[in-house]
């Protein structure tokens, strides 16, 4: 039976004032997890604060049979985590929900889940699939783990674009950089302390613009994947997004987490999961009006 | 290892040991069946049912409170035309007892959603909701008041040959007056408790933080309220009780049990620990172990007779 | 530093800020004068005075719950002639609010005590307790049904000046139809909430753990409970409002504003922290700067017109 | 305004299985604690569990500027305390109570709450006041303070009686016979397996029976205690025992922790707070019923 996994913490940093990265050691994870999936911590061992807390597995590494997470501090479970030291044991349950789909090696790349996917990509040049990878903020946690994933596949042309208020806020920028180079990074700050002056988004924008990209994956506030969803239906383009929402079970038994998404012919909308049918959804699949 | 009799009848109903999952924290059993050996559970309470299938409420849907959470689920369900045919069957297969929760916008719809129950084959009870917090119809409007409460239990009862366990609420002045209530209308067993009305209020947009505005508490915020309900139901009402809220060890599982619970069920637990139920279960074993005592039976209501 | 207003009028009386204490957690001031400086304060509320000197419940009378205790002192208190005679004189040095938090056992002594109190200076308020779950005669008995209530509410207007504020209890199944009810019969201001009853189970002796068996409920545990109380009775009844129930920090403060409370009152936050009125004061204060919000007023309910 | 103190940890040991002394810095503890006053401690900072927890003051030293605590895992509050370590903080209000009343220099022994002192004392030897200090179990911890007292007072003899579940529950041996050559150390366990075998009621009983004793201390289970009071009650002399209950306030405001004492001509009892009239309170005052 699975269940929660007492890991050991291997590596506890604040990389950013209020980010941390969190690695431990879980064979299981390293084998099982899919860029996009999330793990369910429990930060505290009394009955205040409840809840377990959910994150984005941030990288998984092979060789030390690690997985990580980056985490902000927010609240009092945050806090809690942070409080945890090197060698200490945490609570684990996961990997837990869906992930990113991705492009199937060699052949054009259709989302299950967009149903229009391969008209959509009859643009899309000879040999290459051209992807977007958008991050705001923390929102960067999954993607990374995407990155490491994508950075193995052949045929494809890897634009990442990174939002954040201000330099410091840009997380990872020296591992993605590390990653391959096959990876162009673009940054954009709230403050224009680097990079691009102005929301990821416009960056974003511009790309599309410029037909330059075929696919997008993105994960960041609610206000920018909302964005990011406009744009991808102004161009018709597919993508996904990683969302989040107040959960409970995290395994999809309690309706907690629902956000509204597109229905059938009987109902003009359902609620979906976010711990289960999610955290990633197709980008048109949402309704976002709540 | 001595043997211990964790047995526990209920209505007519018998359960080869006293725990039992809440409605709507386990979803129908399948979520969980990673993480617990279903067949292991004394019974099973799926998810609240009604008649056609229901979207549930806008989000937010839930929010943490101090050692609780408010929901506001609103019985999103697909209807029990799914139920039983995509449901039922699945669930059969653990060969434990599966108590459908049930809900209503009027009595009629009670009436007419236990019939369609009792046609169905696999189903070991009707667990009546008439204490949701989180609908704008029926739901608690029937749980806080004896003659509704009454009214509904009749209806079920007239429905259907299965027990007929009837769930309660303890937003009510006196919960012992709805139990009595609903015990003439004939009902089997009683459920306590369903979650207490809250809510909470979202600082930044200053206006409510869950989409139906009030939301049910539960977890362990509510233990000492649901402990009071079981036993004060106990003290007046002799139908078997099922204790539930804020049941989180075997150690709170046995407070309810000297209070007068003949079994227990596990909700917002699940969340925080997928194994609660379990070790629930080998913890009440352990201390009928530990105490010596041979029969589980002999610890319900205990309290009582002590004071 | 811009300077806001945080002052408050409830019922004709002025508080110069929103930060009360509820009643029997504060003792009489006393025992907090050495942590905190009583003279900061919007006003006081003592300890829960009866005619008669009063022994109190047998213990133990509290009991820690998860997020919460659970407390049955059984209204303990020196009586109404030792009060004036040696307390009040106390508390006047500090030259704020005193509120007089007042209970008994027949609508004649509610009626008799508030003609002795009137008699007093220096009481700004009387807080009537009609919601006391632990004791045997009256108490809750009178919070429970709206005539009642009113009969209380009646009996202590006739005989008093001052203004009168009722506390109502959470454990009714529509606390806002008992807000109505002592809104007609007189009352100038309502105290919401009063304890939840609960109970808790001592596994070892095997029977409940209070002296009294039940108790009431307060901490954060009963927060949601207590600001569903305030909105729901914010939305019927026009009323001032002093919000209380698992007040620990200024946000918790500021929820219960937003949901319709002018002035809020700490009581089981002492015990965790003595100075936690005066950390709740100066939060208050500075989010209102932080905000740019010049009236604490502005803020009174403003949950209400969001949604 | 007093307030909690943030005091550092000097010292966590768990000085035998289950149980821990813990020392941190507060010059103002050591200069204001009397034997039987008792501090309270925050466990943990979140809201489960919710109340602050009480300890008695086992020890302070003047010239470290530390004082102490003894203390036992019984449940969640005192789990957590054990998992601080040297140089953590701690918040501490305190001094709480009533200590216990040490006998007046130079003068015959006369509590000021047992009226008889004086007659009952009337055998007591020309210079000699002659104390036992009762401990069962943890109950050590106050009275090992009182005794860090005792030890400078001027014509005293001191009995001091341990009982024990077991050897390994006879806590600070070695340090009560360094305190003093004055002291006369008695031991006792419920096994046998160190000191007199039975309850250290009944060295207590022995000791009084030979008219040894002019005045008790006792500090331990409330049996005990129950036991101590029935012996100075038989034997017509006056003691003081520090008593348990659980608290609320700690500061006498909210009368949760009270127990019953004798009355006046009006009352047959009253309720007495024992953070306030005590902890210590004389053994002939306490009814033990309930
Ligand atoms: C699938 C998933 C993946 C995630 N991955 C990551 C990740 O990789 N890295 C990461 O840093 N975070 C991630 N998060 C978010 C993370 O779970 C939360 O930040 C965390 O649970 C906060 O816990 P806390 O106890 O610190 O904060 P809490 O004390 O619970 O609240 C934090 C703050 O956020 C505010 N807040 C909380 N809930 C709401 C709400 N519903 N509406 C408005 N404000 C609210 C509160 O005001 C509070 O100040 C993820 C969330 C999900 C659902
Ligand atoms: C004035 C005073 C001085 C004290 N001095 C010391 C000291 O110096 N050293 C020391 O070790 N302890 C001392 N204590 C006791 C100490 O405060 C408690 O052991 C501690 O608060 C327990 O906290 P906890 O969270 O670990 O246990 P909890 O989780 O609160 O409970 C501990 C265990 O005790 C049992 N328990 C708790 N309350 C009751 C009750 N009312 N009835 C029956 N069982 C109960 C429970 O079953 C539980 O298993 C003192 C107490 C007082 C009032
Ligand atoms: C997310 C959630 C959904 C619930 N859904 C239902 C439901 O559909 N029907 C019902 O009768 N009770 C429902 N309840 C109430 C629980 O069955 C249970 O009575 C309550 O949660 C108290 O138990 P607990 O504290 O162990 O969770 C729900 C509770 C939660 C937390
Ligand atoms: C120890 C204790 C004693 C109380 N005594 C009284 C009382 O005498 N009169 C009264 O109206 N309320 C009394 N209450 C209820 C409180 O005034 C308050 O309504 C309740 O505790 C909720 O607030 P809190 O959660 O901030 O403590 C008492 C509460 C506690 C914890
Ligand atoms: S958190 Fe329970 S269904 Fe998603
Ligand atoms: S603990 Fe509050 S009066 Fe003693």
């Amino acid at each position: 039976m699975a269940s929660y996994n007492t890991v050991k913490i291997t590596r506890q940093e604040e990389i950013a004032p209020g980010f941390y990265f969190l690695s431990f050691k879980s064979p299981f994870l390293v084998h099982q997890a899919q860029p996009g999936q999330f793990v369910y911590f429990r930060c505290s061992n009394t009955y205040d604060p409840l809840l377990p807390r959910p994150f984005s597995i941030a990288m998984v590494n092979e060789e030390k049979n690690e997985a990580a997470v980056l985490y902000q501090v927010v609240g009092r479970g945050t806090a809690l985590l942070a409080q945890k030291k090197e060698l200490d044991y945490l609570n684990v349950l996961g990997p837990l929900g869906r992930g990113f789909t991705l492009p199937p090696l060699g052949q054009p790349f259709q989302p299950k889940c967009c149903p229009k996917g391969l008209e959509q990509l009859k643009n899309f040049p000879q040999f290459f699939l051209r992807i977007a990878v958008v991050a705001g903020g923390v929102g960067i946690a999954p993607l990374f783990f995407l990155l490491q994933r994508l950075k193995d596949l052949p045929d494809l042309i890897i634009e990442i674009l990174i939002g954040a208020r201000s330099t410091k806020q840009l997380l990872l920028k020296p591992e993605i950089k590390n990653l391959s180079p096959q990876i162009n990074l673009h940054l954009a700050t709230d403050d224009g302390s680097c990079g691009y002056h102005g929301p990821v988004t416009e960056m974003l924008s511009t790309l599309l613009g410029a037909d330059k990209i075929d696919l997008v994956y993105a994960c960041g506030p609610k206000a920018m994947l909302k964005t990011v969803a406009k744009l991808l239906a102004e161009y018709n383009l597919p993508g996904e997004v990683s969302l989040e929402k107040q959960m409970g079970c995290g395994v999809g038994a309690c309706l907690s987490c629902v956000c509204k998404t597109k229905g059938d012919k009987e109902n003009s909308f359902r609620y979906s999961r976010v711990c289960k049918e999610g955290p990633v959804f197709p980008a048109q699949e949402i309704i976002w009006e709540d | 290892m001595v043997a211990v009799d964790l047995t526990v009848e209920i209505a007519g109903l018998k359960l080869k040991n006293p725990v039992i999952t809440v409605s709507g924290t386990f979803g129908f059993g399948q979520e969980y069946a990673p993480y617990v050996d279903l067949s292991r559970l004394g019974a099973i309470t799926v998810k609240g049912l009604t008649l056609l299938p229901r979207p549930g409420n806008p989000p937010p849907r839930l929010v943490e409170t101090p050692a609780g959470i408010l929901n506001a689920i609103g019985l999103q369900n697909p209807g029990v035309e799914y139920f039983a045919a995509s449901i039922l069957p699945y669930l059969s297969q653990f060969k434990i007892p599966v108590i459908v929760n049930m809900a209503g916008e009027t009595v009629e719809e009670y009436a007419a959603l236990a019939a369609k129950l009792s046609e169905l084959n696999n189903i070991a009870a009707l667990e009546v909701n008439i204490s949701c917090p989180n609908v704008k119809k029926g739901g608690l409007q029937f749980g806080s008041d004896p003659t509704a409460a009454a009214e509904v239990t009749r209806a079920v009862k007239n429905n259907t040959c299965l027990p007929v366990i009837v769930k309660l609420s303890p937003n009510v002045t006196r919960i012992e007056i709805i139990a009595q209530a609903v015990a003439q209308a004939g009902a089997d067993a009683l459920s306590l408790i369903n979650t207490v009305l809250g809510m909470a209020i979202d600082l930044k947009e200053r206006r409510p933080i869950l989409g139906n505005i009030f939301g049910g508490l539960s977890g362990p915020a509510i233990k000492p309220v649901a402990i009071r309900a079981v036993w004060q139901v106990f003290e007046e009402v002799s139908l078997p009780i099922i204790g539930m809220g804020g049941i989180f060890t075997a150690q709170d599982a046995l407070e309810f049990i000297m209070a007068g619970a003949k079994a227990i069920a596990v909700g917002t637990a699940n969340f925080i620990n997928p194994r609660a139920t379990i070790d629930i279960l080998e913890g009440i074993e352990n201390y009928l172990r530990e105490n010596k005592i041979e029969k589980l039976s002999d610890l319900v209501g205990v309290a009582h007779y002590k004071t």
